[in-house]
């Protein structure tokens, strides 16, 4: 039960980092939580610095140095986080754990020379005293996870601001497991039979670490990199818990290991909501998936996930529904009415966009809207919809096309060129759910799919809107 | 130690087991900012270097630079994120 | 026990037992006479009633021989029924002493199933329930017929179709069924009634109660409504003017038990109203609820069409007989015992109430 | 310009034009013309037009004054027309070719609507389409009034009330909104067309569809039915034979462009039908989809009433009107610029399609 | 990184506690998580028995004591289990859980006893070294918590099976903290001066323990005696761990802080359920709130919670819907519609009785349901319903009242006497949902919300409707 | 120590937090089986009792069987209990 300030502190911290972590899992505390993760860092870091006597019971030394760091890494970092570009954010949270993983690596490299000098060169022992093996294997597992960590981490960074291309070559995928065997048997090498001669080994295993850091990330889409960050993430957590090992430091074991552990079950939350598995966006890269490309030839198109939607509709001020004929071949209509009420009840506005000819007779979305009991004062005729638009934060097209299809304002070679259309595109953000790309009635392709602005939720109607539902009840 | 690791596991497992995928980045973002913990060791490092270590001292200074770039960064671009979900708090 | 059907007058085209129904009391053991032709308009012919077992008889013959004789209306004359027999049917008492006077003197046991107590145990053989919800449903179907426009909101290509107003006063069992019917229609429904309690049963079915402070407590009547204070009618005809000159169609359907309707539209309301308008007035029987009503009559006055109806349930011939027939069977039962002989418990209060002469 | 509203021949209650659209025209500014009682049946006096601007005028007036001649029936004796006068309405001259030749031989640029393209940028002026909505939806109003017996369900303490089953024969726009109608009021709907694509839009009505396989493809038809083999008829038969006989309401709106209507339902089958069912036939004006059709008159066959109604769009003159006068408007956009001069674009394939002589 | 095989079996164990428990709170797991749970209690108990060394390194001894004791422990633990009466288990738990804090107790006494000879009596001290302060306090906390714990448990145990009656007199609240003071100021007295001759005051704290135990279970109502046990149960949990520090022992420290910690979320989720604070269940009783004396003169309902009812429905083969008045009034014809549909996905057969003068008008329940497109094949009128009652597992009986009146069969001087009705109580189950206890139209009071079949789900149909999906969509 | 006791917290509160209310007494009566542990107290207790303490021998005794009880009573109840939901698996 030892107890005194410094352990206070470190406990403090690690409660603070599992109860932020808990927050910002939760979308309307997650900012409270990051926060008080920050708080809780500040209080171990400040601790470490006044408190820390080593087992000796030495007080810290090097003031200058530690807190000339401190203020330079500091204001580069606020810096850098302030300047950067809301969408360049990713990359910067890649950088941030590239620093990360190379700081676990600086400790392994010193701690090394320390152990080296300490406990072989000095002491004149030929091999390491046996009780220090296990310190020697942190060092080295540190040293490997954070190198790779780091080099993984600034490639991420850079495909992802475009200044690295994409780059795989054949056999690739074997090249890479070889020299990951390559870099655990010098460092295995090392473990069991380090001399003061050997030690420059050291070096080697650093470098082979980086290269395959380089390597294992080179050959990923970019489209995947926020998976990718997210497993580096969670292994420059496992590198922090090394050091936590190394210096029987509670906080850091415990921040560690929570990254690592929770870094790990995100990374596969987000190849599920991407529906695909781990192992496919890892080695799936290899070659390049011709779905993929096959979809980019016929422009680029976007989709949301389900989640996603429901935060977006749930967050809107207000939300213009576009039903047309998907909707009724759904029989989604009382689905819709419920979406409706729910939103209503968080507070947004909502109301329906009614365009003359949706359907396929005339007044069929009266009809359908009306079969769900929707209330005639949220129908919004063609005209009144158009002007809303530019004030409407989100619209959600269920099952229409032709009646929102640019085309009849800018093609006058197309077939309905000339009709009025719901001029959807005027709204800030536009989520279309159709089942798929294919055309409407009118048997023509729509540009509003590709628009930047338009985001694409697939499915039958009626099945999307009841997740949405769900999905919206749980944040 | 063992308990230690293992119940953390359960902990970061448990804690994030209900993120909807809007977060997914944020969290990612918060997460690399706490493994900024690194920070601790490298302060060790540092304070603990004897004066004319030179490479220990160099080494320990850049560790100090790169994980307090870690943290601060990491927890500045989360809270810059996070200010998105502020609009409305209904 | 033998059982005659008599053919109604001839403005009616109910018959107060369809075949299916004869073939019931058949099985249990009755005699069942139909005279001749009392189901063609409904749809039930004398092959018909003979294939279920009924014998097609001449109405002299359905007279002199059954014991119960049934018919909605009341036998004209009176005295061609026989003493003794029983008669049950719907022939409004209240409005019809000499009626009452008549069978007195012919010795007959007359029920009519308007005077049954509206207790819940007395629903399966209301008559006054199952018939005034087809008034209720019919009024609504004749309404949309003969607008000129539509009942439901319509956006198409060729302009926007703003949906009917409908508003209904009286909402009794006819009143709530019109309101079920001009909301499934899709019109927009306002409901009026000087009954509090309504106002719940209204908001049930989806429709808008415009309320009028300081109703008469009709609690007390048994369900029925109860006559109101000048004052009352006087605020409540201001009101109803306000929702009566933005309506499309109006079904009125106030009544009060045993006394003439209420005027509710006043010739200025009507005045106001739009070209192509209609009101169907479902209280026609008892003098109806505008001073132009006249039953069975369609009236013009401006652009407006007022159609009174008194007995919309003989526009429904086939189930208005199959419903009206069920609720006979129901009183059967309570009049006749297992064995099949009459056994009259004069303590019951349905029995009681029911019953006009004997 | 001057535009000139003709009054309709005596079976014909729409009018082309209602007062609220002469406002609009006034605004950009042409001249209008209306003849004295055009719009009586519409429930648009010639007060409401003088109100909104129109001049009520006689025919002879009309007629000589007006550029553009509006109605919606061919004008009889076409010979009383001017040469070189522009005609607007809905002529049906694949099935009166006399009319185009004399039209031709008058000098008259007319055009009926009718003929347009039934593509996605014709809509705001098809005729058809607006007034076959009307159809469909007052096919089921009628049909409910015959009916003798109630549309919904009912659970009643005076016995349970099955829903009526209702089979459509072709759904176009006509069959859809029919569709839409009989649900709204409660009703079980099955429906037959020979496209295969209607199933889907039948589907999405929430109504049950009956396919029979090996349809002829229609796809390349523009959207209209085209004429089926020998043996696909008789299986259709057989097939809509099984449905007919369970059916206690049919609305046939099967039309083929141009030709005579199809006899979808033959004597032996209607002999299976229930007494007091109802035929409502839309086609009747092309000849109708029984044998028994005849356009609006109602036939007694056995205890089946057969309503033939190809005009139901005059049950509801002042909707109708309405939509037809909005689509006449927008077709009026299309052949008059701005500066409000004719002009006349014979590439464009509305203005070509529609155009039946000039 | 002491990693030795008892170790390991410790940690198998506390890993199977964490997912027993894990899974205990998922019904369709439960059961497995139980079983987990159980097989890593066996692996630990093995464990101990045959691994456990104590500091100098002995194993244990007198075998046949402790293999007696299991046998004879276990042998009346599985019959009484198995014997008792479903109805009877709360009883049991609370039961077992006063052995577990019993056996706490005792292991206390012995631990003191062999503490006080140990370093007192026999090393001739006079009182007790500093560094056994630690200890000593452990012990007496395990001692007092386990009291109060076998106590309390021993009382909630004969009040549920109706040996003991409530029982409380004027100003016990204030007795019971005078008692709960001077058990903890004994305790103190004992930790901080204890000498050999006033080691006996031990015996005193526990008698004022025990006491302390049994006065504050003993004036709580027996229906809230479930949040008792669940407080007791933590209780429980917080005395195992006291011996986990005591030895050293980290799989009873783990498992019995588990407990300690679920144990308290439990009881506040449990008052939380009934709608009530923890701090009125134990505080509340005193005297007797008048209100639920109120409920019990006019005969007694029960009410269901709402994920109670969930559950019964959800895992119900078929359930019959009885809409009436009140589902109209509601307008709760979607949300009901919603809620067939959810149980028919999970594969309930869901069907609607009509009865025939349900609502205010002919046909009202057809025009709600068809409003909310309900199929009429599910309709059913009232004789059929009456057939099918048998074997209906839940009737989930909607805003209806007078058609569900056994009166109209029982009570010949009833106003709706002879009137039929639809015979739900033939049903296994029934759940009413009504706003309150208030008649309907024929202003009668209605048997059927008494009968021990019956549960009242009180609420606007449509709220406690939509609650129902939510809580449905969670299992 | 501290930290396994506040993990352990965490871990208590974070797994059972969206139990559905029905499951309220089995998972009570799970965590009572769990908190058996204390036999292993018991058998300690008892393992290591002189042959001629009978106080401690006798008191261990008990110890042991009533922490049996707890245990295996428990577990079975619980078993019993779990029965129920076992009908439709679904
Ligand atoms: N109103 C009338 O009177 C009338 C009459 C005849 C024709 N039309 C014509 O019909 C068109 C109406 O436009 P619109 O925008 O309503 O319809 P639309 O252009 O036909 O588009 C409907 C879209 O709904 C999607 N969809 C179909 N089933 C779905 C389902 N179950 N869930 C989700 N999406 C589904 C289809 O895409 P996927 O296949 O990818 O899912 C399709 O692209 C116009 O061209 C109009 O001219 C109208
Ligand atoms: N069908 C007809 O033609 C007709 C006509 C007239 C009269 N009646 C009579 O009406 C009665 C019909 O029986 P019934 O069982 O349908 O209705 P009922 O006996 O009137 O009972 C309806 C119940 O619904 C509850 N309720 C009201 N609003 C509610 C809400 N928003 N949410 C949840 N519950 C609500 C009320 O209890 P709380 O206040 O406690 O919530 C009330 O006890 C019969 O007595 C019948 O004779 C029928
Ligand atoms: N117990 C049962 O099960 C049962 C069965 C059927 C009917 N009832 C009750 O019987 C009562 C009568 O029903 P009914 O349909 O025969 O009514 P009704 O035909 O006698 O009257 C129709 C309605 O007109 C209303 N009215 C009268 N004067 C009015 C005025 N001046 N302005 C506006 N409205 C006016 C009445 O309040 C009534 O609602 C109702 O309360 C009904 O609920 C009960
Ligand atoms: N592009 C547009 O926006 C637009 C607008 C209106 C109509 N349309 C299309 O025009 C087409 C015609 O519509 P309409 O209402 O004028 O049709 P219509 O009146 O010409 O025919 C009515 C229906 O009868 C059906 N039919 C023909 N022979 C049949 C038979 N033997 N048995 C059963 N059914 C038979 C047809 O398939 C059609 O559905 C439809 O495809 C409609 O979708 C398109």
């Amino acid at each position: 039960m030892e107890l005194n300030l410094l352990t206070l502190c470190y406990l403090i911290g690690a409660i603070t980092f599992i109860l932020g972590l808990k927050m910002l899992s939760h979308p309307d505390r997650a900012r409270k939580g990051n926060q008080i993760a920050a708080a809780g860092m500040i209080i171990a870091i400040l601790g470490t610095i006044f408190l820390y006597r080593d087992d000796s019971g030495n007080r810290l030394h090097n003031y200058g140095w530690i807190f000339g760091g401190i203020l330079i890494g500091g204001t580069i970092g606020t810096l850098a986080a302030k300047k950067i570009k809301m969408t360049a954010m990713p990359e910067m949270v890649s950088m941030f754990n590239g620093m990360g993983g190379a700081c676990a690596a600086l400790i392994s490299i010193v701690e090394f020379n320390r152990l080296v000098s300490g406990s072989i060169s000095h002491s004149g022992n030929t091999s390491l005293p046996e009780e220090f093996r296990g310190t020697l294997l942190i060092i080295l597992l540190g040293l490997i996870i954070g190198s790779v960590s780091f080099a993984g981490s600034m490639i991420a960074w850079g495909k992802l601001n475009g200044r690295i291309k994409d780059f795989a070559f054949k056999g690739q995928h074997v090249a890479n497991i070889l020299l990951l065997l390559l870099t655990l048997g010098t460092a295995a090498y090392l473990l069991f039979s380090i001399t003061a001669s050997n030690a420059v080994l050291l070096y080697g295993v650093l470098a082979a670490a980086i290269l395959y850091g380089v390597l294992f990330v080179m050959p990923i889409g970019g489209a995947d990199m926020p998976v990718v960050i997210s497993i580096l993430n969670s292994f420059t957590g496992v590198a922090a818990a090394c050091g936590g090992f190394l210096y029987n430091n509670k906080v850091m074991l415990t921040g560690g290991i929570l990254v690592g552990a929770a870094g790990t079950l995100l990374t596969i939350l987000m190849c599920k909501a991407m529906n695909r598995s781990l192992a496919n966006v890892l080695i799936g890269s290899f070659g390049g998936s011709p779905e993929a490309t096959a979809k980019k030839q016929q422009g680029s198109y976007k989709e949301i996930s389900l989640s996603d939607a429901a935060v977006v509709l749930a967050y809107a001020q207000k939300v213009m529904i576009v039903p047309g004929y998907g909707l009724a071949v759904a029989q989604a209509q009382h689905a819709c009415h419920d979406l409706e009420k729910l939103l209503n009840e968080r507070g947004v506005d909502v109301k329906y966009a009614i365009h003359p000819v949706a359907g396929r007779m005339p007044g069929h979305m009266n009809v359908l809207l009306a079969e769900a009991d929707v209330s005639y004062d949220n129908l919004e005729e063609m005209e009144q919809a158009n002007e809303e638009f530019p004030s409407t934060d989100v619209v959600l097209v269920l099952g229409a096309n032709d009646v929102v299809n640019p085309a009849a304002k800018t093609d006058s070679s197309s077939p309905i060129y000339g009709m009025p259309i719901l001029d959807v595109e005027l709204a800030k953000t536009i989520i279309v759910n159709k089942r798929s790309m294919k055309p409407g009635y009118a048997g023509i392709d729509n540009e509003l799919f590709f628009f930047k602005k338009t985001s694409m939720l697939f499915g039958d109607a009626k099945k999307v809107l009841q997740d949405l539902i769900a999905a919206i009840k749980q944040l | 130690m063992i308990y230690i690791v293992i119940l953390m596991i359960f902990v970061g497992i448990e804690v994030i087991g209900h993120v909807p995928s809007v977060l997914h980045t944020p969290l990612m973002s918060g997460a690399n900012a706490i493994h900024g913990v690194v920070i601790i060791g490298a302060i060790i490092v540092m304070g603990r270097a004897e004066p004319h270590n030179y490479l220990a001292l160099s080494l320990g200074f850049l560790a100090v630079i790169l994980g307090t770039l870690n943290v601060v960064g990491g927890f500045v671009v989360t809270d810059r994120m996070l200010e998105m979900f502020r609009k409305k708090t209904k | 026990m033998t059982i005659g059907i008599l053919r109604e007058p001839p403005y009616e085209t109910r018959v107060s037992l369809l075949p299916e129904a004869v073939g019931q009391l058949l099985k249990k053991g009755f005699t069942l006479l139909v005279e001749d032709g009392a189901g063609e308009k409904a749809f039930a012919n004398n092959d018909s009633y003979q294939k279920a077992g009924g014998q097609i008889k001449s109405r002299e013959e359905v007279v002199q021989s059954a014991e119960i004789i049934l018919s909605i209306h009341a036998p004209n004359p009176i005295s061609s029924i026989p003493a003794g027999k029983i008669l049950i049917g719907v022939y409004f008492p209240l409005y019809n002493a000499a009626f009452v006077q008549e069978c007195a003197k012919q010795k007959l046991t007359v029920f009519s199933l308007d005077m049954l107590p509206r207790s819940t145990r007395a629903q399966t053989m209301d008559v006054l329930s199952s018939q005034a919800n087809i008034a209720g449903y019919r009024a609504v179907l004749e309404a949309a017929n003969v607008y000129p426009r539509y009942f439901p909101m319509f956006m198409t290509a060729a302009g926007t179709i703003a949906p009917a107003k409908v508003l209904i006063l009286g909402a009794g069992v006819a009143g709530l069924q019109a309101i079920a019917t001009a909301r499934r229609l899709g019109a927009v429904v306002e409901v009026f009634d000087t009954r509090p309690t309504v106002k719940e049963e209204v908001i049930s079915l989806g429709a808008k109660f415009v309320q009028v402070e300081g109703a008469a407590d009709a609690t007390k009547a048994g369900g029925y409504a109860v006559e109101q204070t000048e004052d009352y009618k006087q605020r409540q005809q201001q009101r109803i003017a306000e929702s009566i000159a933005k309506a499309d169609i109006i079904i009125t359907t106030a009544q009060i038990f045993g006394k003439k309707a209420p005027i509710l539209i006043t010739e200025d309301m009507i005045k106001t109203m739009r070209n192509g308008s209609v009101i169907i007035d479902i209280a026609a029987a008892t003098g109806g609820n505008t001073p132009f009503t006249r039953d069975n009559e369609t009236v013009k006055y401006g652009g407006v069409t007022i159609i009174g109806n008194g007995n919309f349930p003989a526009t429904m011939p086939n189930d208005a007989s199959k419903l009206y027939g069920k609720n006979i069977l129901n009183f059967l039962q309570l009049i006749i015992n297992k064995e099949g002989t009459l056994s009259l418990n004069w303590e019951d209060e349905l029995v009681k109430g029911s019953c006009v002469s004997r």
